[in-house]
Parts: structure tokens; C-alpha cells; sequence
């Protein structure tokens, strides 16, 4: 028995958004009486952190701590539109329209506390911690609370902001496919380092090393979150998933989670990720979208890794045992590639 | 372990930011780690029924009879729901952007093309007298050939899985059996490449498997409405939906969602939604409806198969010269979403690289299984696994490191991409700098030098001439136009399908009236 | 029909009730009949159940042992005494499952499940079952073999003799998914040994047919040698004669027939 | 249909209600009592999202007949905070980031809890098997992991 080690890597991009019909999304923002802010969506949070993250980049815009901004969603009585969480576009879509109705509500708020300080709108800035001061003279300030309630109680003025985000449709060419799929990529590159059993075709994995670039971290450990979960799905995809293990023969389909392969929490390996960020024109503060893309430069890197370990060439998903035996003995034996 | 390189960039970059940047608690984690985040099953409503379908046993035949008179009389049934009751039994998703044909029912009513689809749905008291009146429909199938492959699909005499589409191919641009990319001249590459490397690739289908399965819950509200609890990743995608098929006005219903167990892709489809309303409309109680983890696995539909073929032509010092591609969606039964994977995938070709020639024919194939839909990675993951397969392949060929294979021929700022748009904010150069330094991969310091910022447009922007192909004559405008334009309406009139090989008896598809307009919460008045 | 559970305060009771009633099933660990139900199989319409201590007793006094057909996996890994039926008991499931699961079950458990019997059969166990017709002990395989046929009995106990050391009992389940995952392939082999020689061997495979099978001709290969590379390798080659594996999610019969002579060397020799 | 009676406690408080046959304990605490904390994942066993503690073990409450727990002492994630004090593997499930959907937190805490409740001081490899009946489809599990590790040493430094 022998067990082969073998590194190999994948380098893709990702596409942001969808091209389909338009992509919009919108977004409100409205004070209470006491300057904490409401963000009313219709999009949904399904694990990504839709939520979280449009409450940083409505902190950020207004100029508010975080604490004082909640977001609320998914309620179609009261969230405006949105297409969906789905094509990586919640960041970068939804961010964009809460930034929208961020800034139209921060307007409103610098107009009323202009009122109270009695200075011009446009001389006055937010210290991030819940104050209004004009621009120099820190003393000047009124807080965010007194200035929501001034505003609601005393001026009449609501503040609040109302926030689309639309990439509109772009007209795909029967001829030539010419179009504008997506308003900006995100890239990364992987590399994986497998163990290959040549008696049994099984591989393990054993660890992978990584470069992501995302426009911005908005929230580093959301982030992270992606990165480190997408890669176990790409480890899935790669070596276990499928409802059909015969494709095309649609026998044998798993009914359960133990019939179902994913890795367990002892299939897993260390992976050291470097996130960089080259802001994206239209992103959020330059935000792209990592959710999607996480997974996808792992499958390949697998398959180049166990070429590496053993030399055969694993072209179908998924890479079960199975097929790399098969392979190894069509082969004649493992031939380990050189090193690196 | 996750490390910001902050200083790649950064002069592209204001850091100066309060809380963008920092690692702020999710504002739902509390609510996870205390078990109070509401998802959609988690609300208790009074005297409410439950929904169980009979599904299909075979992956295509025709359905002679189906007899429900034993299963009525069943104990805790309350309703029992046949196609014919669902108002507007045929829908594609994305009808609601004037993208495809209706080609799907709720239940099926002549035929059923998957194992696994629905005939009838059952509203009943508990799960289990759900079940038991399940075993007593009666069903009487007539067995139909069927077809998995979706190259076998394609071949004349093959099965028809799905009579709207009678080649058992989406229609692109109302003439076309694929997307195509045309961009330089591939032939003319592969003439003068060193080495020319052909190479077949597949991804099985892949399930979501979501730990909260699909499902929702529909109860009449006051004022003739119905609340919705629903696992959707799409709120108004599926309001909208619901409202087509029920053929009632959108703002009856006031969906509750946003809370979701997992999605991954696979809570698009509204798969449970339309029928947990109408069993709520035809019994006037709360209506659950949550697919079993079988169901899911199996009848949910998964991110669908690729088949990809791949012909490159390099040149001896690393260059791609050319890139060909043929690829195969397998949407299954319907088509859901997968005329759209396509077409994203072939914005994807030829991958992150600037290649002077690019061609790709990409399908939307249906075939006799459960339909697919989006999963993370949508029209991509196959399509970069094949690509990625392919450079490590070729680099081997040509002897180059992979590492800097990719750097070499890695797009640019200013480079002209396959679908013809410059390439702008790239940094495929720098992802895979890094993470040589990280995985202590040598480059050589020419290498490590490159940069997406520089070398980049020039000769690399250039579009060489593309051989003219023939041009099919559309019946009418393009099926891929925003409703947002307000043309006035167009005909869109499909060429007439051609009898389908062999000939099965033509079903007498239910022509559900659309009416003239329809209004959308999701995109507004458009015509039907 | 709605379900009917009926309790026992005996087993005797149960084993009546279960072998009169067609559509009764044995509660047992719940882990297959209440799964069954929350799937809708609606051919269970009695749940029956029995209460009886004797049920879950353990008993290691002796060479022999003896455990209650309602013994828990996670009771097995408790005790001391059963230190052999750890690596077994260990295999199933998760925490929950073991917790729950019990070694009667396991002997109904369909493929890809039934790791534990594996176990029971190279240690050639006795099962004994309570049947409309009264209580009889049966050999593990006489059990198997008619285990379709047995579904209306009740099983009380399994007793088996414990290996004389340590080493004389071996097992390995192959599996996908760690550290829990269902079986490709299980193994489990009882070697005792005199005189240096191997006397006795019994050799149980999962998922190798469509039930727990004794791996014959391994068997014999091992029999009367020291058990040494060459008795090995023979064994391995062996290991492959009178297999039927089937196609499943979790691997082909090709490559269970490719892989199963290799896990047994290595479970022989002793290596990871 | 006859309904059986039913009595158990359920996070330290005495509950009574009456089941119809065949359902599972997982419906009883949902739909009878109204304790939402453990969810449906599979109803087969397989992903562990329901788990609850039954007299301290952990056990699957979909594949728990509900009138067998009669006289016995249930545990849910909703009975682990103490008042408005979070459990130490609460906040270390907060600190580590070891939750996105959500979905699966309550029975991965009912899991890690079944395993710190016995061994203080586990190691990696210990909570990889605690936690080895948890499906979880986000995180990767390595967030999960070194959440009870971090758990079990902030206990071990307040004892």
C-alpha cells in the first residue's frame, strides 16, 4: 500500500449580480423618535448574513453605530422589491440600495440638525458614535437622538430615505453571446494538497491555502464565514456529492444523510486564507460578493492535486474512490508526478 | 485563518471607514445561538391542516386515470387537489421576466415526466391520515420510454420529455437550440497553436441538502388574504409566482419569510408555496407544507449535470491561442432555471484568461429527471472545474509551472473579454501571487512582478475578424428583452414545434388564459 | 388508521401481540420503526413495545456474554467488560444514535445499516427470539438467513463468547464520511489462535451481499496457519469468494469486491 | 382518535398533555408545548438538528415515541441560558462565529452540551465525535469545533 501526497491549484473569477430581466433592488431606512434607525427589506438571510451586513453599510452611510440600526426582513407588506438572494448579489446589490436610502435618511437628518445647530447642513459631520458636531468644532453637537426627535416632534420632517439599486437588462446577442453579464468580478485562487490511497482510490484532505479578492471585507468574520464553509462545499463537491452516484443511470439515489456524502467534521483540513481587496467601482464601499465563488476554484484544485499525487486525470464529478481506482488501475499504477 | 492583505491595492482604496471593515457580531446570533430565530416552520397556528403529495413513480408516462374516490372518503381528509383545480397549472419561473415558456404544472394532469412528480396533493388533518389517503389514490400510468442522457436527448428519435420544448432543447432567440459565443476565429487559432488538446468533462448532479428542508405555511388573513410563512430565498420572486398561478392579484398575499435554513440555491423554485396556498383558499384553514428529507434529496430539484467538451490551442511558449466549447445543461424535466445558467455560463467562457479566439455552444437539455435549478456557483462551478482541469492539463503539455501558466495568460485591465466588454478591475494576477507566497510555491521574480494593472488592452483589446456563420431567420423579436422597455406588445410567436419522434399521442395541454395584463409587484405591467 | 401503541410489562406479552398483529412493528430504539412513521409508511399501524428489565441486561460475569436485545450501543462503550464490542459500538450512528440504538435493532437494520451484527456474526452469537410459538435460540447465521421471516418475532437477547484476547477480535468499518459515516464495507473478523495457528476464524462481512455474510474461503485460508503475510495475502485474495455485493449511493460491487481484500489485509496485518 | 396521556419535565418545569399515537417527541415539543428550539431537519436521524437532552443523554426527539419520555426529564436549547445569562457554549458559539443559517445551532449545542456535561476537558478529537450526528451545511464545522473547545476551556477557568 502506498499513500501519495500531491498539490494542485485553480485560479478562477466570479460574476456579480445577474443578467436576466434586470437586477434591482431597493431598500428603506426611517428613524424612530429616539435616532435609531429601521432598514425594511424584502431580502432574505439565509445564513450569509444579509442581515448584518446591510445594518454595517447603513451605520457607516448615516454615520450612526451600528447598534443603532436594525434590520428587518423579509415581509412583503413592508420590505420594498428585491429580485432575491441569490447570483452573489445581496452584498453588492441590496448594499448598494440600503446605501441609497442611507444617504437620502442622513440628508434629512443633516437638514434637521442644521436646523437645531443653526449652521448650514453642509457644515456639519457625524463622529460615528450617535453625535452631530460641526466640522472643526467639536463642541458644536447635538446628538442623533435629540436631532430625531426634533425632527418628528418639532420641525416635521421624517427622516428617512428610500434606496433602489438597478442594473438594467443587458440585450445578450444570438450571434456572438455580446453582453454585459455582470458589473464587476471577484477572483481567487486555491491550492490543495491531497493524499491519495492507490490500493483503495481514496483521497484525503489535507490542507489548502488560498487568495480571495472580494473588493472589500465589509465584515471580515462574515467573510471568513464564506470562505472557510464555501471551501468545505467545494471539498464536498469535489470528492462526495451527487443525488445521482450513476449519472446518468439515475439509480441508486440517496434518501438520507448517510446515503447523501458530505465530509464530516473529521474529513476537514486547515486552510490559510489571504483576502484582498480591489474595490469595485459600483460595490458598496467596493464590495463585490463572496458567497458564491468560495466553493468553485476547490473542485479543480482537487482534481490537479490528485493528478500531482498519482497521475491520473479525474474529469468527472465526483471524484469518488471509486473513479480514482479505476483510474490508477487503467493506468497500470500510480504515477506520482514531481513534487511541489 | 483569514488574513487581510491591506496592502495590495491600497491605493485604490479609502480605509478611512467606521464600521465597514470591522468583524461586528451578526445581528442574528443571538437569536441562533438561543434557538429564537424564526424560521418559517416555527409558527404555531390554530387548527392547521397539513399538504402531502403523491408523486410519480416512473420518470416518464402517461397518466390513463387517476382515481381519487377511495382517498376522499379516507379519514382527516379535508381536500383533496388535482391539477385541475389549480387555476394556471402551467408556469415556467422565469415567465415573470418574459424568459421562456410555461412548460410546468403544479400537478401533473396527462403525464408525468420525473420520478417524483407531483399528481395530487392531499390536505389533511394529520401527516399520517395525509399519508394514508395517499396509498389510496389510485393510479393508472402508462410507461413511457425515457431519455437521461443529454446527449442521447439530442438525437433524433429520442424520447420528447417535455412537449413545449419538442426537441428537448430550450430555445434561445426563439430560433436557436443553444447560446452561442463567437469571438475571433478559433479554427484559424487551433491552425496555428503548437499543440491542440481536446478533453470531455461531467459534473453529476449536486443537492442542496439544506438543513431546513423547502416548505411554507399559507393561512387565510383577515380581509380575504392569505399570510404566507415561506423558506424562500426569493420573497417577491415567489409572491409573484404564487399570484400567477392562482391567478389572484399580488397584494392578497403578505409573504413572511427572510429567516432561512440554509438555501444554497435550491429555495427559488417556490416548490411548496403555490399549493400550501391554494390548500389554504379551497379549505379556509392554515395549510403546512414541508418536504421530507427524502423528498428534498430526490424530488427537490438539484443544481443540474454539465457536460462539457473543451478544445484548447496553445503555443509552445504558454499561450492559449484558441478555446472551444460545447457544453450540455441537464435541466430535467422543466425548465426552471437552467436556460439561464446557460446563458451566464457562456458570459463565463473562456474563463479569467485573455485568449484571442473563443467559440462556445452551450445547451439547456431536458432530459427525464427531477428539473434543476440554481445552486452557489450557478452555471459556473462545472464550467471552472472543466477550465481549471483543462489549464493544469495544458501547462503539463507545455511544460510551464502551473502557477505561472495562469499568470501568463490571465486577463488584464483594459484586455477585451469573449463577450465583448473590457476587462476593468482584474486582479486574477495578484489571487494567484498570493497564494503561491501562502502555499510557499516558488514563482520566479519575473513572475511575481506581473501585475493586472500593467500590460494590460493594446493588441489584447482587439477583436480579431470572426467568421460569418449563417444567420437563422427569427420568427419574432428576441425572447431575451426587458419588460421594462413597454414596446408595444410584439407577437411572440415560436415557430411551430415539428411533430415530435416518435409521435406520442399529443396531450391535451391545459391552455390556461393569462389575460392580457397582468400586473407584477416584481416587474411591473406587462403583457401576457 | 391512526397508530396504536401498546405497551408490555413482559416480553412474552410483546412477542404475542407482535406475532398476531401483521402490521405491528417492535418499537425497539425507535430509530428504524419511528423513522418508518415520520416517513409515512402507513403499512405500520401498532407500535408495540415492552418494559421488561430483561430486556436490557447485561450480563459478563462469564466467558460468555449475554446482552438484552434492548442494550444501547452507548451502554456497550460504558461497560468495562465489553471492551471487545467497543470498536463496533462505536461505529454506529452519532452520539444521539447510540444513545438510542440497540443491539436487537441493529440485527433488522436494512443496508447500508447493520454494522454491529457484523460483529456478532464473526463472534458467532446466539440470538434468541420469542416467537408466537414460544422462546429458541438460533445461531447468528440461521438468524440472518431468515430474517425476512422473522419479523414477527420478538428477539430477547444475543449472548456470544468472549475472544480469548484482545487482538483475537477484530474490526474495521469503511466508510466515506468520518467519524461518522454509513458502510462501504465492514469487517470483522474473530481469530483465535493456539499453538501460534489460527483455529477457528470467522470472518463477517457488511455489505457484501444482501445480508451479513461469513467470508468462507478467507476463512479457510487463515486455518491451521500462523498468521503470517503469506496466510494473509491468501486470505485477501480470498476474501472476494462467495461475495454479492450490490450497487449503492455509497459505492458499486465493483469496487466493494476491489476494496475488500485490501481492508482485510490491512485489518490482519494490523495497519491503519 | 384516543390521545395518551403524558407527563415529563421540560427544562426543569413539569408539563402534562396528551399525544395521539405514533408521534414523535420532536412534534410534542413543537406543536403541544410550543418549544420551537428543536428544528426538523430529516425526521431519520441523520442530521441531528432535533436533539435534546433525555435524562442527560442525548437523544433524537424525531425518532423519540413522545409517550416514552413519561416521568422523564427533557432538556431543549431553550432551557440552557440561565435567566438572561447566556451558557458558556453560547457565547463561545457567538465568539467562534459558529452559526450561519442558524438552522442547526440548537441541536449542535444540545450536542456539545451532552458532551461537556461529562468530559470537562475534551479534545478536538472528542468534540469531532460529539458532534459527528450534526449536519451542518455552512460553517465547514472547524468554527463549531474550536467554539466548544473555547467552551470547555472558559468553563475549566471558572471552575
Amino acid at each position: 500500500m502506498a499513500k501519495h501526497r500531491g498539490r494542485g491549484i485553480a485560479s478562477i473569477n466570479y460574476p456579480i449580480g445577474m443578467n436576466l430581466g434586470g437586477d434591482p433592488s431597493q431598500a428603506l431606512v426611517h428613524s424612530n423618535p429616539s435616532g435609531k434607525f429601521t432598514v425594511s427589506l424584502s431580502s432574505i438571510d439565509l445564513g450569509q448574513g444579509m442581515k448584518s451586513v446591510t445594518r454595517q453599510i447603513c451605520a457607516e452611510t448615516l454615520g450612526v453605530p451600528v447598534e443603532d440600526v436594525y434590520v428587518d426582513t423579509a415581509d412583503s407588506d413592508t420590505g420594498p422589491h428585491c429580485m432575491g438572494s441569490f447570483a452573489s448579489r445581496g452584498t453588492h446589490r441590496v448594499g448598494n440600495a440600503v446605501m441609497a436610502a442611507a444617504k437620502e435618511a442622513r440628508g434629512v437628518m443633516m437638514e434637521a440638525a442644521a436646523e437645531e445647530l443653526e449652521v448650514n447642513a453642509a457644515d456639519l459631520d457625524t463622529d460615528g458614535r450617535g453625535n452631530i458636531h460641526v466640522k472643526g468644532a467639536p463642541h458644536r453637537s447635538i446628538s442623533t437622538k435629540d436631532v430625531a426627535i426634533a425632527a418628528q416632534f418639532k420641525q416635521g420632517k421624517t427622516i428617512s430615505g428610500r434606496g433602489i439599486f438597478l442594473v438594467p437588462l443587458s440585450e445578450v446577442n444570438p450571434e456572438t453571446g455580446e453582453m454585459s453579464p455582470a458589473t464587476c468580478y471577484a477572483h481567487a485562487c486555491l491550492v490543495a494538497e491531497v493524499e491519495v490511497d492507490d490500493e483503495t482510490g481514496e483521497v484525503a484532505m489535507m490542507r489548502m491555502d488560498s487568495a480571495y479578492e472580494l473588493g472589500r471585507a465589509l465584515n471580515p468574520r462574515l467573510v471568513e464565514q464564506q470562505l472557510v464553509g464555501g471551501a468545505w462545499m467545494g471539498i464536498s463537491h469535489a470528492l462526495f456529492e451527487t443525488p445521482e452516484p450513476y449519472y446518468p443511470d439515475p439509480a441508486h439515489g440517496p434518501r438520507d444523510f448517510v446515503e447523501y456524502l458530505m465530509p464530516g467534521p473529521g474529513d476537514i483540513c486547515p486552510h490559510d486564507i489571504a483576502v484582498l481587496e480591489r474595490p469595485a467601482a459600483d460595490g458598496p464601499f467596493g464590495a463585490k460578493g463572496p458567497g458564491e465563488m468560495c466553493a468553485n476554484p476547490v473542485l479543480p484544485a482537487v482534481a490537479n492535486a490528485i493528478f500531482n499525487a498519482v497521475g491520473v486525470r479525474m474529469d468527472e464529478l465526483p471524484i469518488t474512490p471509486e473513479k480514482v481506482l479505476r483510474a490508477i488501475k487503467a493506468q497500470g499504477g500510480a504515477r506520482p508526478q514531481a513534487r511541489r | 485563518m483569514l488574513e487581510l492583505r491591506k496592502d495590495i491595492f491600497a491605493d485604490e482604496r479609502d480605509d478611512n471607514l467606521k464600521e465597514i471593515g470591522k468583524g461586528t457580531q451578526r445581528q442574528d446570533m443571538l437569536g441562533h445561538v438561543t434557538g429564537t430565530s424564526t424560521y418559517f416552520d416555527d409558527h404555531k397556528l390554530q387548527g392547521m391542516l397539513h399538504l402531502k403529495v403523491l408523486r410519480s413513480p416512473h420518470a416518464h408516462a402517461r397518466l390513463r386515470r387517476i382515481d381519487t374516490t377511495e382517498a376522499e372518503r379516507a379519514p382527516g381528509v379535508r381536500r383533496i387537489i388535482r391539477g385541475a383545480d389549480v387555476p394556471i397549472n402551467l408556469n415556467t419561473l422565469l415567465s415573470l421576466i418574459n424568459f421562456g415558456k410555461d412548460d410546468e404544472p403544479s400537478l401533473a394532469v396527462d403525464k408525468v415526466r420525473y420520478k417524483g412528480e407531483p399528481i395530487v396533493a392531499i390536505v389533511a388533518d394529520t401527516p399520517r391520515e395525509a399519508y394514508e389517503a395517499i396509498a389510496k389514490v389510485r393510479v393508472d400510468y402508462e410507461p413511457l420510454p425515457a431519455v437521461f442522457d443529454v446527449e442521447e436527448a439530442l438525437k433524433p428519435g429520442a424520447p420528447v420529455v417535455n412537449e413545449t420544448y419538442p426537441k428537448n432543447t430550450f430555445v434561445y432567440h426563439d430560433v436557436y437550440d443553444h447560446q452561442k459565443l463567437r469571438f475571433g476565429d478559433v479554427e484559424r487559432g487551433f491552425a496555428e497553436a503548437d499543440h491542440v488538446l481536446e478533453q470531455r468533462y461531467q459534473m453529476s448532479p449536486i443537492e442542496h441538502a439544506p438543513t431546513e428542508t423547502n416548505g411554507s405555511i399559507a393561512a387565510p388573513d383577515t380581509n380575504g388574504r392569505y399570510v404566507v410563512y415561506t423558506s424562500t430565498q426569493a420573497l417577491f420572486f415567489s409572491l409573484d409566482t404564487c399570484a400567477k398561478i392562482l391567478d389572484v392579484p399580488s397584494n392578497t398575499f403578505h409573504f413572511i419569510g427572510g429567516t432561512v435554513g440554509g438555501g444554497f440555491g435550491g429555495k427559488v423554485d417556490t416548490l411548496t408555496e403555490p399549493l400550501a396556498i391554494l390548500g389554504a383558499m379551497l379549505t379556509g384553514r392554515p395549510v403546512r407544507y414541508q418536504l421530507g428529507r427524502e423528498e428534498e434529496m430526490q424530488f427537490g430539484s438539484p443544481r443540474g449535470a454539465e457536460r462539457i467538451y473543451i478544445k484548447d490551442g496553445v503555443m509552445r511558449d504558454g499561450r492559449i491561442v484558441a478555446r472551444k466549447i460545447r457544453a450540455y445543461f441537464d435541466s430535467g424535466a422543466y425548465t426552471r432555471l437552467s436556460s439561464y445558467a446557460v446563458v451566464k455560463c457562456v458570459a463565463h467562457l473562456p474563463g479569467p484568461y485573455t485568449i484571442p479566439n473563443v467559440h462556445g455552444d452551450v445547451y439547456c437539455v431536458f432530459t427525464n429527471r427531477t428539473p434543476a435549478t440554481a445552486m452557489r456557483g450557478f452555471g459556473v462551478t462545472a464550467m471552472d472545474f472543466a477550465l481549471e482541469c483543462q489549464m493544469d492539463k495544458l501547462a503539463h503539455l507545455v511544460g510551464v509551472d502551473p502557477m505561472e501558466f495562469r499568470i501568463l495568460n490571465a486577463y488584464r485591465d483594459g484586455d477585451m473579454k469573449a463577450h465583448r466588454r473590457e476587462a476593468k478591475n482584474t486582479a486574477l494576477i495578484e489571487c494567484v501571487q498570493v497564494a503561491a507566497e501562502k502555499a510557499k510555491w516558488p514563482l520566479r521574480e519575473e513572475v511575481k512582478r506581473m501585475s493586472s494593472r500593467a500590460d494590460g488592452g493594446g493588441s489584447r483589446a482587439a477583436i480579431s475578424p470572426t467568421p460569418r456563420e449563417p444567420v437563422a431567420q427569427r420568427a419574432a423579436v428576441s425572447q431575451q428583452r426587458t419588460t421594462y422597455d413597454r414596446a408595444p406588445p410584439a407577437t411572440i410567436q415560436p415557430p411551430p414545434p415539428p411533430a415530435p419522434t416518435p409521435p406520442p399521442p399529443r396531450p391535451s395541454a391545459p391552455s390556461p388564459s393569462h389575460g392580457a395584463t397582468r400586473f407584477s409587484s416584481v416587474f411591473g405591467t406587462r403583457r401576457r | 388508521m391512526p397508530v396504536t401503541v401498546k405497551t408490555f410489562a413482559s416480553f412474552g406479552e410483546a412477542a404475542s401481540a407482535l406475532s398476531s398483529d401483521r402490521s405491528a412493528r417492535y418499537l425497539g430504539g425507535g430509530t428504524l420503526v419511528m423513522r418508518a412513521l415520520n416517513e409515512g409508511d402507513v403499512s405500520i399501524s401498532t407500535v408495540v413495545r415492552a418494559t421488561d428489565s430483561a430486556l436490557t441486561r447485561i450480563d459478563v460475569a462469564s466467558s460468555r456474554v449475554t446482552l438484552g436485545a434492548g442494550v444501547t450501543f452507548a451502554r456497550i462503550l460504558a461497560e468495562r467488560d465489553l471492551a471487545f464490542l467497543h470498536a463496533p459500538a462505536r461505529s454506529i450512528g452519532g452520539p444521539a444514535v447510540r444513545n438510542m440504538g440497540t443491539v436487537g435493532g441493529n440485527l433488522f437494520a436494512p443496508s447500508p445499516y447493520g454494522d454491529f451484527t457484523v460483529a456478532l456474526l464473526a463472534l458467532d452469537a446466539t440470538v434468541s427470539v420469542q416467537g408466537g410459538l414460544g422462546a429458541r435460540d438460533m445461531p447468528i447465521e440461521e438468524f440472518l438467513q431468515s430474517r425476512e421471516r422473522q419479523s414477527g418475532a420478538l428477539v430477547l437477547a444475543v449472548s456470544c463468547q468472549r475472544p480469548a484476547s484482545a487482538d483475537a477480535f477484530r474490526y474495521r468499518k469503511i466508510a466515506r464520511i468520518k467519524p461518522k459515516g454509513g458502510s462501504v464495507i465492514t469487517i470483522a473478523a474473530h481469530l483465535p489462535v493456539s499453538g501460534g495457528r489460527v483455529s477457528g476464524a470467522r470472518i463477517a462481512l457488511g455489505s457484501m451481499a444482501a445480508t451479513q455474510i461469513r467470508a468462507r474461503a478467507a476463512e479457510r485460508a487463515l486455518e491451521g496457519r500462523a498468521l503470517d503475510d503469506a496466510a494473509i495475502s491468501a486470505a485477501a485474495a480470498a476474501a472476494t469468494e462467495g461475495v454479492s455485493p450490490a450497487d449503492n449511493a455509497l459505492g458499486s460491487a465493483w469496487y466493494r469486491r476491489e476494496i475488500v481484500g485490501v481492508h482485510l489485509r490491512r485489518l490482519l496485518s494490523g495497519l491503519e | 382518535m384516543t390521545k395518551t396521556p403524558l407527563q415529563f419535565r421540560h427544562n426543569g418545569r413539569d408539563v402534562a398533555l396528551f399525544v395521539d399515537g405514533g408521534v414523535n417527541l420532536l412534534v410534542a415539543l413543537r406543536e403541544l408545548i410550543g418549544d420551537m428550539t428543536p428544528k426538523f431537519g430529516c425526521g431519520q436521524g441523520g442530521c441531528g438538528a432535533c436533539s435534546v437532552l433525555i435524562d442527560g443523554e442525548l437523544h433524537l426527539s424525531c425518532l423519540t415515541l413522545a409517550e416514552t419520555v413519561n416521568g422523564r426529564s427533557i432538556e431543549t436549547l431553550d432551557g440552557m441560558k440561565d435567566g438572561p445569562n447566556l451558557h458558556p457554549l453560547q457565547r463561545a458559539f457567538m465568539e467562534q462565529f459558529a452559526a450561519q443559517c442558524g438552522y442547526c445551532t440548537p441541536g449542535m449545542l444540545m450536542a456539545a452540551k451532552a458532551l461537556l456535561d461529562r468530559n470537562p476537558s475534551p479534545t478536538r478529537a472528542d468534540v469531532i465525535e460529539a458532534i459527528s450526528g450534526n449536519i451542518c451545511r455552512c460553517t465547514g464545522y472547524e468554527p463549531i469545533i474550536n467554539a466548544v473547545l473555547a467552551a470547555a476551556t472558559s468553563g475549566r477557568a471558572r471552575a
